[in-house]
């Protein structure tokens, strides 16, 4: 299952979603708001969705991680909305019988939740100013 | 024909807003987002962007009909 | 750091003493106890560490995993004592600037972890017998 | 030469204990281990053990010095 949320992540209670007694090993990524981006100190970040495609999107992403990789249980959380340095962004979980398909399943999702999934996000820098991440040549006309 | 277009995140900003209900002659979501480029000076090319029609990614050239909701989707972003 | 543990790992401790403002992403690995294994129904598990020589080594696999990959912070937390079904055995958390290594960094550490530590477990089974994991052929003499 | 030997997992259960000191004419971990082997029965051969000698691991033909302790070291399955 695929979620967004505008509060803080609870990885505690999406763990406990996805464990199993049959599993028997668990594996999840956190993605955290670094200080600095491809050079420049970072304050804060706004993340936007276009919640129901994202959801669309992260759904079949989970449900194609668990039909190429043997595991028992996947879930991805994606926080929207305005986060600090250090606040989770995204969270993804997956338990498995064996570890090595829960790393493989857990690593293709996040893989593929930050390539296919619309959500963005404005960085805001020290200096004052703010960027659309992965948008920054076409932000600015005057680069075009 | 009558159409609602959502904006996000660069696109909104340019936009100036985040949805608008529209009258075009469009055909297309290409066709479309050529008019509203040269309407709002979007910066990115349309090479650069995805589309999706109700919810759904489409293709540039898909038929547009009455009531469709258009969505022009910058460079994704997130984790 | 490599540490063992009689009492349940407390992961949310764990995980804060390798938060970094510096990291992007952060990776764990849980290993459960599970319901069976190698077909046989487990009901628990005994767990049995050659706690100096433990530490020593799994010191040195986070130091290899530390100079291997350019991540942050490792650290990997290991139960001893009895355990119970989805108990917690081992803990590997990692943080990465950037989310590959941290996966593989993390995947180093446990495929290591468990090659490599002196650790032992003992299943017992629902037949009410029981046998030490990897040892099965040898502890039958007649089967020897 | 008097030595220390620890037991661990299964070599703990076979052996009866976990731990004690011995006065052994074995100038080796190998030797040390046949003649621990004829007295306490394990099953595992030297070849599927390793060994340490004071929290270190150690070669099978390492010379033996008074006061060492030897841990024979069954198959790990930790995690």
């Amino acid at each position: 299952m695929f979620r967004l949320t505008p509060q803080p992540i609870d990885t505690g209670a999406a763990r406990r979603e996805i464990l199993d007694a049959g599993a028997g090993g668990y594996v999840s990524f956190e993605g955290w708001v670094r200080d600095h981006n491809e050079g420049r100190q970072v304050t804060r970040l706004e993340y936007e969705a276009f919640a129901e495609l994202a959801v669309k999107e992260g759904e079949r992403i989970l449900g194609e991680a668990l039909a190429r990789y043997p595991v028992k249980h996947a879930l991805c959380v994606h926080r929207v909305g305005s986060l600090g340095l250090a606040d989770m962004a995204v969270w993804v979980g997956v338990s498995s019988e064996h570890r090595g398909e829960a790393f493989e399943a857990c690593r293709y999702i996040i893989d593929e939740v930050k390539h296919r999934v619309p959500i963005w996000k404005k960085e805001h820098y020290v200096s004052g100013d703010s960027g659309w991440v992965n948008c920054e040549r076409c932000a600015a006309p005057a680069h075009a | 024909m009558r159409l609602k277009v959502q904006y996000y995140a660069l696109m909104r900003e340019q936009a100036g807003r985040s949805e608008e209900w529209l009258e075009t002659p469009a055909p297309t979501p290409a066709k479309l987002f050529d008019e509203l480029s040269a309407r709002y000076g979007f910066t990115l090319a349309r090479e650069q962007l995805k589309v999706a029609v109700n919810s759904e990614f489409s293709d540039w050239t898909r038929a547009l009909a009455a009531g469709d909701a258009v969505v022009f989707i910058p460079p994704v972003a997130g984790g």
